[in-house]
């Protein structure tokens, strides 16, 4: 099994999850992450004194998938998140060893 | 000329309550929108309280009250400044002895005047959310508030003053009031109408935001609406009640219906969302107590308790489902101003015709349903309908002379980003566990030698 | 007649107060609630104003104010609809050149009860948070103000009547206060006792949240309590001192003992607190500050400033300890509406007893503690007895058959989804930075077209 | 001697708005602070309420209002837990006839003046966010409205009584009202001036907190700044046309100069960060309204529309500019009382000495500017001066006996932790959608048993 | 070392967190996340226009742990978590090199 | 390529950004998180009853590095983010199979 990370712009979290179902995938989890990279953030005023925001609100999409298809959702995310601007993200993968499914018990791509 | 301390005391207390309304609004339509233009959606109401208090000493009371100038559409500029107001009586009416028992300084109506031309721009803000340049639309508030609030509020609430005989027309005032005779006891044309009205047109200006109708966000505080609506509410009897401009029964009969046609609204919507979307939401209990709200407007003094009921009913219902027109037309009139002010509007003053009573004290013809013939109805569809389409032309030239002028809308980046940051910079929370995240805290220029030590 | 219009500006002015306590109600209990109901609490309150307003001008006003119908028990139906009450006055009593010098229009006098009979039912929905069907407890509240509410103001609040004479009796009130001649203010008895009362029955009948006491969750917005708190605070001015009905001296002692005893409230709970559990909390002074004023409401024109002190300082103490009592006998009533509405409701009528200084303009009998006997004291615990096993019976059997025919409680799987989606299709705050998250938009059916287009 | 209602009905409605300022400030104040400490600074304010509350009842109107017990510096004891005060009036000025045609119930005074001493402590709060002792701060409030409060608002509030005949004194009042003779209608000096000199003692005292000025964090919750700012808007209608203590042309005035200031405030702040930052902001807005409201509240009376808008935007101006005064001279005054109120009350105090006009009837010299020469600018500048320095130098003793006595500022592992959970035990939000996380709860000991069960 | 991570349902924390302790995992870090899948998510409706909430609020729950740990962990999770309706969740386990505690430098197992 | 993770206290974040920076890391990407272990929570209470709160806050920081920066990037974590006190978290590292910068689908160590 194999679990593909991907940091993302939130607005392209829809185009994300369409990209995802269409592939045939059941299932995925997201989180709000803050990332530093190239992209810039921002600055507040407040009360004359400024604040800068160096942190750019991403999304976290996980998802677990078997073996064989990591590399046809790595690209499929990939191309859903991508508008070319700078902040865009990353996508990685890790190995998982041991997956279950809490409800049955089922275990590797079973699981999913 | 004595005047009235309890009738003094009231209006000064309707026009804090009328004061609280902007900020009542700031909060209704604040939480609707989503936490990227929170703050901004805040500032262009609260921006109406300093731009409009400050025209309206300058020259708006003027415009607004002072004789008028001519063919009763606008008042001259005997007052400008508030020249010779200070330490002056608003008489009122007299009685029967020639007396006047009900004046009050005229400071006191200049401040709750003041009041409804604050919010009539500010509720206008709420079609236009979450796209707006700031300053584009405080300049919208300076030249609308001075092209059409002014002059329609001197057409519909400046009424002829009378010398002691009650009879000898000693001041002239606006046609509406005066000539046309259509009865819009605290703004269902001057206020709703005209605000709903304005609306439309710079919705339709500024156009769609990114995405809509397909992509939505939630209200992002739900409270907040409750709050806002909750404080429209409490301000709303100044509003209404106060605008009899003495604490009497007319006040108390307009207090009365305000209450129970709003109480009514939020079951008329209520009732439409149970049927049609099968639960009753809080957003909708909020916005049918503002449609039952704007609905008495005009009607207030003129109906009765029951005829209240009919009125805040009508508007629930009317509104909850007028607030679909915008997908069917396509419009982006973001937080339902035309849905809600001006469809609201329209149906008070309408109604008026329907169900003035003359029982109530307040001088009324009695309207059709009460067996008062056509004759009013005719007055108050005229007074709508000038007062609409009005607003809706110099509102739509005004629009577009700052579209293409300054700009009146962001770009798609900064709306995207959100508007909090890039025209106020600045966001509405910092709720996280987690402070200090990525701050790099640079003090005002001024502090540098203390900070650097 | 001619009105009194100081008199009447202030009744109008605290009308408007007392309305603005039933939203500063939902946000002190809306805060408490965690995060999946919060809107749903909000709704229980707002929904009273909506009900209860319509409920009044049909049928309400009259059942409680018009001449008593029998026993001193219901008013009859002479005012049904708001009938003979526009343009008529409510005289007040006479002074002794025969004439009213505090008349006001009946309407300011029918609006300021009817935010009372908003309020009443609105307190009892803290009992029962997290776990109604809303519709149900809507029925509730038609039933519950209908049954109980209108013929316990009417024994509590209707006053007979005297003409020009000042003895001849022209229309008789309600039983407690002109037979027994029990002391209740501004609603010890008809609202507090009432409510409370009404409250633990409702906790019965609904019975415990899932995992109560074990599991529970923190209060989700603890400023929301705080801006509750002071919103009733507020309002709660228009509620005691309004209830002189007069801009006058008993008023003033009103406003007084009521601001007095608050602060002594808050003391006495954060004493409580910091002796017990080591910590003054933010809770805990909201909660303080509401207890002082439910204990100060019966008696606040009865006693001194002293006084005052002493009705908070005790109210605070025993309704920080009394709130402890529901886990020692294992209801849950989640807001503690027993601990603090019919506790502190009690500690105020009785200290009327201990108390009333016959000093301070209100026309009252010394207390125990003033030489006055157990007389008063007596007639005291006869109303709270009375009130409170009324409100409870008829509580109960409305509940028990809401309970059995349409339902009073959501499903468990409801429960722990949150009532603000599975009764209202809402959440409280979407506050996310990520927006969009799993939006899919469908506007109303209406739109179809200029969406599909 | 018969009360005016309509005087009394605004007084107290006045005293009702002046309470709500306090939580108002609380909002203000809280809003601006980091999440972990929006308790506390509720708290400082809400204790304000409580601790004032009692206090004022016990000794704190006698020290206040009782006639002068010497030299004009300190009220007697006749007054002493509001002795003498019930049933009675405040009988204002006489007429030419030697009546008393605005006289109003002692109480509705005793209430009124309260309301001052309870938000003049609660204004210094914002000088000590996040680091200040709960219970260390309620014992400065104590020893501050005893030893500065009090005596400060005698010198500044207490006029001189005079019989029927309009000059013959028979009780005597306070130094600055009386001697002096300078004009402060509603407290630049004893409310703002005093409250931000004591500001700055505390600021002193307690020290910076950790980390500044370079680590900070933004304001947790901007909504509610921009509430609490309405809340103080809507508020000081009571606080500055209250003060008139009648409703009649003054008040009117008070009302108009209070509402246009405000107006040009927001203005003159927004103007500032326009140019300096590059954006007008929300907490600038905020901001500037209160600069606004500061500086008009000695001049509200003195001056009319037009001054207002000069004192507004001078104020709005100058404040936006003193608020970076801390970081120049490295004092943490955490929310900027001396910028705002210390600076704004001098602003508002001395422009009186230019400003002020005869025509407003208010029976003022005429200033500076308007043909009256050095004169009263000169009494204006002592009156600040002697307040500021009595204020500073007492607070300054005061706070430093507390810290070297219980100790006046938290750990500093607890101020990293927040003050919310290490002095109040509460923290001020939940609003994931994961409840329960770590929860275990555990109900009050006194109900062990029915949760074992 | 292995990283055993948890998507659970979040009233199941507290039970969770239980199991874990009588297991003798002396820590845990939780996060809160949305969950897509076969559980389905809640409509929304706002003033007449429908708002479908496709995700579904869980918490993840990571644990480290000893390498001959995992399945035991992994088991007590399962049992915890598990309510047998649709949306209970997923546990996984990956591999983890190195592992140190930050306050001492202790690194592997010492670092638990 | 690897994953560096590391769970610290929040006030500690910027100083383990500048620490980051220092080395030459680009980017990171950093989320809320409750750790519980053996620095306790706190007690609140709510009308008398008492409500423990046994999670801490913390901050998750995520780093994707070269696999021979790996050891660089763990000993700067532990060092910005120590304190010596109980509580100041963890780091570990896992191996990451695939990486890729989603703007260009630049792989592996290009997509830093
Ligand atoms: N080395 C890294 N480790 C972890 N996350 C990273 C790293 N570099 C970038 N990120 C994440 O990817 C996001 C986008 O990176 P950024 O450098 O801004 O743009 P791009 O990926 O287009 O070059 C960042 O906001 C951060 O969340
Ligand atoms: N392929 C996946 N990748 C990552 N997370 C998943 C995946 N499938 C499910 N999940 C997570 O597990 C949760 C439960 O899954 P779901 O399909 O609803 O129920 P079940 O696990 O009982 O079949 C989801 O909400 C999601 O957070
Ligand atoms: N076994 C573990 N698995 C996952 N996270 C852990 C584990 N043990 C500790 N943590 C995380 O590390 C944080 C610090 O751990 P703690 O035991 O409190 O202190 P220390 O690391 O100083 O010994 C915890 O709050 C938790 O987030």
């Amino acid at each position: 099994m194999r679990l593909v990370t991907a940091i993302v712009k939130p607005f392209k979290l829809d185009d994300v999850k369409h990209a995802l179902e269409t592939l045939g995938v059941h299932g995925l989890t997201v989180s709000e992450v803050q990332g530093f990279g190239r992209q810039k953030g921002h600055t507040e005023v407040y009360r004359g004194a400024e604040y800068t925001v160096d942190f750019v609100p991403k999304v976290r999409v996980e998802v677990l998938v078997d073996d064989h298809d990591a590399e046809r959702v790595v690209d499929a995310l990939i191309t859903a998140a991508r508008t070319g601007k700078i902040g865009d993200g990353k996508v990685w993968v890790t190995p998982v060893e041991t997956l279950v499914r809490v409800r049955t018990g089922e275990r590797g791509a079973d699981a999913l | 000329m004595g005047i009235n301390s309890g009738d003094t005391a009231w209006v000064l207390a309707s026009s804090a309550l009328v004061l609280l309304m902007t900020p009542g609004l700031a909060f209704f339509y604040g939480g609707m929108v989503r936490v990227k233009s929170v703050l901004n959606m805040l500032m262009m109401n609260f921006i109406c309280l300093a731009i409009v208090g400050v025209l309206w000493v300058l020259y708006g009371y003027s415009l607004t009250f002072a004789p008028d100038a001519k063919g009763g559409l606008i008042g001259d500029l005997s007052n400008i400044g508030l020249k010779s107001t200070i330490d002056q009586v608003s008489t009122g009416y007299p009685d029967s002895a020639g007396n006047y028992p009900h004046a009050i300084p005229v400071l006191a109506f200049v401040m709750f005047q003041l009041m409804f031309a604050i919010i009539t721009p500010a509720l206008i803000s709420g079609a236009i959310a979450d796209r707006a340049k700031f300053w584009a639309w405080g300049l919208f508030v300076v030249l609308w508030a001075t092209l059409v609030y002014f002059p329609v509020a001197h057409w519909v609430f400046a009424f002829d003053a009378v010398g002691p005989d009650g009879t000898t027309i000693v001041a002239h005032g606006g046609w509406i009031a005066n000539k046309l005779g259509a009865y819009d006891f605290a703004g269902g044309t001057a206020v709703h109408i005209n605000a709903g009205s304005a609306a439309l047109a710079l919705a339709l200006v500024l156009g769609r935001r990114k995405g809509w109708p397909k992509e939505r966000s939630r209200p992002h505080n739900v409270p907040f609406v409750l709050l806002g609506a909750s404080l429209l509410w409490f301000g709303w009897f100044g509003f209404n009640a106060g605008s009899s401009l003495k604490a009497d029964a007319i006040a108390a009969n307009a207090f009365t219906t305000t209450m129970v046609a709003t109480a009514a609204g939020v079951l008329g919507w209520l009732l439409v969302e149970q049927v049609r979307d099968g639960k009753p939401t809080t957003v909708g209990a909020a916005s049918g107590a503002v449609a039952g709200l704007v609905a008495i407007t005009p009607a207030c003094a003129f109906v009765n308790g029951l005829g209240g009921i009919v009125v805040g009913i009508v508007a629930g219902v009317l509104c909850a489902l007028a607030v679909g027109l915008k997908y069917r037309f396509g419009f982006d009139d973001s937080l339902d101003v035309v849905g809600v002010h001006l469809v609201g509007g329209l149906v008070g003053t309408l109604l008026v015709g329907f169900l003035a009573t003359s029982t109530t004290g307040a001088g009324t013809r009695d309207g059709l349903l009460m067996g008062g013939g056509f004759d009013q109805l005719r007055r108050q569809a005229i007074a709508a309908g000038a007062v609409m389409a009005y607003s809706f032309v110099i509102a739509f030239v005004i629009g577009k002379l700052i579209a293409v002028t300054i700009g009146f809308r962001v770009s798609d980046e900064d709306e995207g980003a959100g508007v909090d940051t890039t025209e106020h910079a600045e966001s509405g929370y910092e709720l996280g566990a987690v402070t200090g995240v990525g701050s790099a805290y640079r003090p005002v220029p001024l502090s540098n030698e203390a900070v650097d030590a």
